[in-house]
């Protein structure tokens, strides 16, 4: 069984430590919010100027001034501290934030993303991906392993426009976790039902199976 | 003694913007952008403007209000897609459009305000942001040099403002404002709140006065929220 | 959940800084200067040191303590004009002192603090400042290419401070710490008063907490005045 | 009579405009202060990171935390603000300063400055001056017309190591006021009793007599 979104937030949220500054991107990355493991103590980074984002508000008390990047009505906690967007990318760019989590279109062999633009059909804008990718240290992409038409998005090359290149350290689909090293995909857990195979068949980028491959606990 | 900024509303305050000129503007989405100075510029009419600005409004408020009247050029923006005016627009070549990353927006306004003309920034390495772009490397480490922008005007918008231009924002709609204040030419301000010089605390202020020229209490204010987000509470 | 930096003292706070690292020292004089973390370094006694601070100090106060304990190797400061400890040092060859302008060595740290490897400058143009620097032309002006400042750590002073490393100034003591704390690979933060998270509001918070390493509740502050100057009562 | 240093002080504050922020250096330029015009609103900018600065406190009520960029105690005006040593030079270097009076130990007649290092002597530092000296779009110098020996500080060429090139656009000395023109130093006031004549004798570079010269009104 391939792994819900809920999932691979799941699976992710495993790889925060104790005071990790976290900033997580929409859709996919944007769950991993809410699997915290108890007694991990994170800061949430929103590059529109918070850090220390909370949960949404509760009916009634939503305030137009105070949202986070993806235009949702948020809320702070104890410590939490507003700042320009030159601050927050400032912050971003000196390597500050300890976790990034991204979608993507594609992602290559290499480390390469892309997930900005789609050529031929519109163009929405990069925003703060270009930005994030170029100087993250630790990015990881959470991502369905294909497409809606089943190709896969695990690839030797981007095909689509790039946003950053040879930034992503790790990637987490629905079928697995995968590290990215010198020989490209390296894949180090299976969700449980998938086989080997099924990964092999659907990745087309370089792949390499860990000899410590296990299957994924959530 | 202080210097006194004010002037009486929007009209006046974007009366010399001209046909033509470069504008930025602050504001993420639709938060914290200058309402009441975007419905002068649609009243007014002028057209033929280059917009700085993180993004485009939606179809029928902010920005998107002024390219609904097709008096924009020109956007330089991160993010638009939340406008189908502005997708029209694009597609049929009325509206010429640079999107740039993020962080390099809001630095080329930091750089512009601190007098610095020109930085090196990564973001964009390795992408089409990077053609027809010095590439330098520095510690190993490949990035851009980007410019300062110059623009004729700076719109913001914040909460509280004294007499003398002095400004603060609330929570996030900061944002791009003061960056922006800093880096216009001619910067105006509008504010929630107008209070005589000496009522805000020194040490609070985030925008000197002097890169503000004029000064004005907006009215009516709408702050429209994009996307409200709740949670239940436990009963 | 905030994150917390708090430790004990200065001396803790200060118990990795090796022989021969680089420190920022904020404050301007003996203006917000961490007063606790330099008495906690003359203690320590580490050496070879090379610090990044506007000033130098007086003989008997702030980086002239350190000064006198040659543990300096290395002052890179605009203007150390109230020290004769300084001044028998550097002419005895002793020390190192490499002069730069203030607003260069200001933007050097802001460059550090937003990941920006190199700026361009004006001060110092056709000046011995200028010398083994790319100049650079732009819009028909001369400018110099400057680095940001690469330091093992960044010891700030700040008046009020949560678990969590949020700071905030007061008054002209804000001078170069909100930049040097963006600056330094760790970086340790001395306040008059440390409270809990949440006490501080979030729209006051000049230096967010992500910057801080580390942060005490300094004690026994002396607050030196170098130049007391007053004017009369009209009685 | 030459000029004290007090209407030197009173002869440049002529030169204030309503809305003006200033600079003023130390030394002379100091006393320009306390002779800004009836009617004339200026806000004073002190680099160390105060701008609207007000009159030296009251005894007793001096602030540690509230200095100027001499280091003297000062106090807050209506309408003052703080910021950082970046955003200080940030402001000084974007042109937002209209006007700064400087001391000088040599200016040229091309407007080059010279007021920070001694060769041989104790070195100081340069501060702020070269900041503002690259940045300023309006800067005056204020400075005795020759040194404690004689010798005349308007030069052709600076002798000592600069602060910055072709930036001064007028000197006010004890003698006179002078603009810095394409030919040089361009005599527009005398003070009263002093002679063109000793004006011709006291000055090294290259003077002009502007033909509407008249005497100083202080």
């Amino acid at each position: 069984m391939a792994l819900t979104k809920e999932q691979i937030a799941q699976r992710i949220a495993r790889e925060l430590k104790n005071g990790y500054y976290v900033n997580l991107g929409i859709g996919i990355p944007t769950l991993v919010a809410n699997y915290i493991p108890a007694g991990i103590n994170v800061e949430l980074q929103s590059e529109n100027g918070l850090l220390g984002m909370g949960p949404f508000p509760f009916e009634g008390e939503e305030d137009a001034d105070l949202i986070n990047a993806g235009k949702q009505t948020v809320t702070t906690l104890p410590g939490s501290v507003f700042f320009d967007s030159a601050v927050s990318f400032g912050m971003i760019r000196a390597g500050r934030i300890d976790f990034t989590v991204l979608g993507a279109m594609e992602v290559s062999e290499k480390g390469d993303i892309a997930n900005w633009k789609i050529p031929g059909k519109m163009v929405k804008g990069m925003g703060g991906a270009m930005d994030l990718v170029a100087s993250a240290k630790n990015i990881i992409v959470a991502m369905q392993h294909t497409d809606p038409r089943g190709n896969s998005k695990l690839l030797s090359t981007c095909t689509l426009p790039l946003t950053g290149v040879g930034c992503v350290k790790k990637v987490v689909t629905d079928l697995g976790v995968f590290d990215i090293i010198e020989e490209g995909f390296c894949c180090i857990e299976y969700a449980q039902g998938v086989t080997i195979d099924e990964i092999k068949t659907k990745t087309a980028g370089r792949l390499t199976i860990s000899a410590d491959v296990k299957e994924m606990a959530i | 003694m202080a210097i006194n900024k004010t002037v009486k509303d929007a009209d006046e305050a974007i009366r010399d913007v001209f046909p033509g000129a470069t504008l930025l503007f602050g504001g993420f989405g639709l938060c914290g952008i200058p309402e009441n100075c975007i419905a002068a510029l649609v009243k007014k009419g002028v057209n033929q403007l280059t917009c700085i600005s993180n993004n485009a409004g939606i179809d029928d408020f902010g920005i998107g209000l002024m390219l609904k009247k097709k008096q924009i050029k020109k956007m330089i923006s991160s993010y638009v897609g939340e406008n189908a005016e502005f997708e029209r627009q694009l597609l049929s070549g009325e509206l010429e459009v640079e999107l740039i990353p993020q962080g390099t927006l809001a630095t080329r306004c930091l750089a512009a305000g601190y007098g610095i003309p020109a930085v090196y920034l990564p973001a964009g390495v390795g992408t089409e942001v990077a053609e027809g772009k010095e590439t330098r490397n520095f510690n190993g480490k490949n990035y851009l040099m980007e410019y300062a922008f110059e623009a004729d005007f700076a719109i913001v918008k914040a909460w509280k403002g004294d007499t003398c231009g002095n400004l603060i924002y609330k929570e996030t709609a900061r944002n791009f404002n003061p960056v922006m204040a800093m880096a216009g030419k001619i910067t105006i301000a509008e504010v929630e709140q107008l209070v005589p010089a000496g009522e805000l605390n020194p040490d609070h202020i985030h925008t000197p006065g002097i890169y503000i020229k004029r000064i004005f209490q907006g009215s009516n204010y709408e702050k429209r929220i994009e996307k409200i987000t709740v949670r239940k509470r436990n009963s």
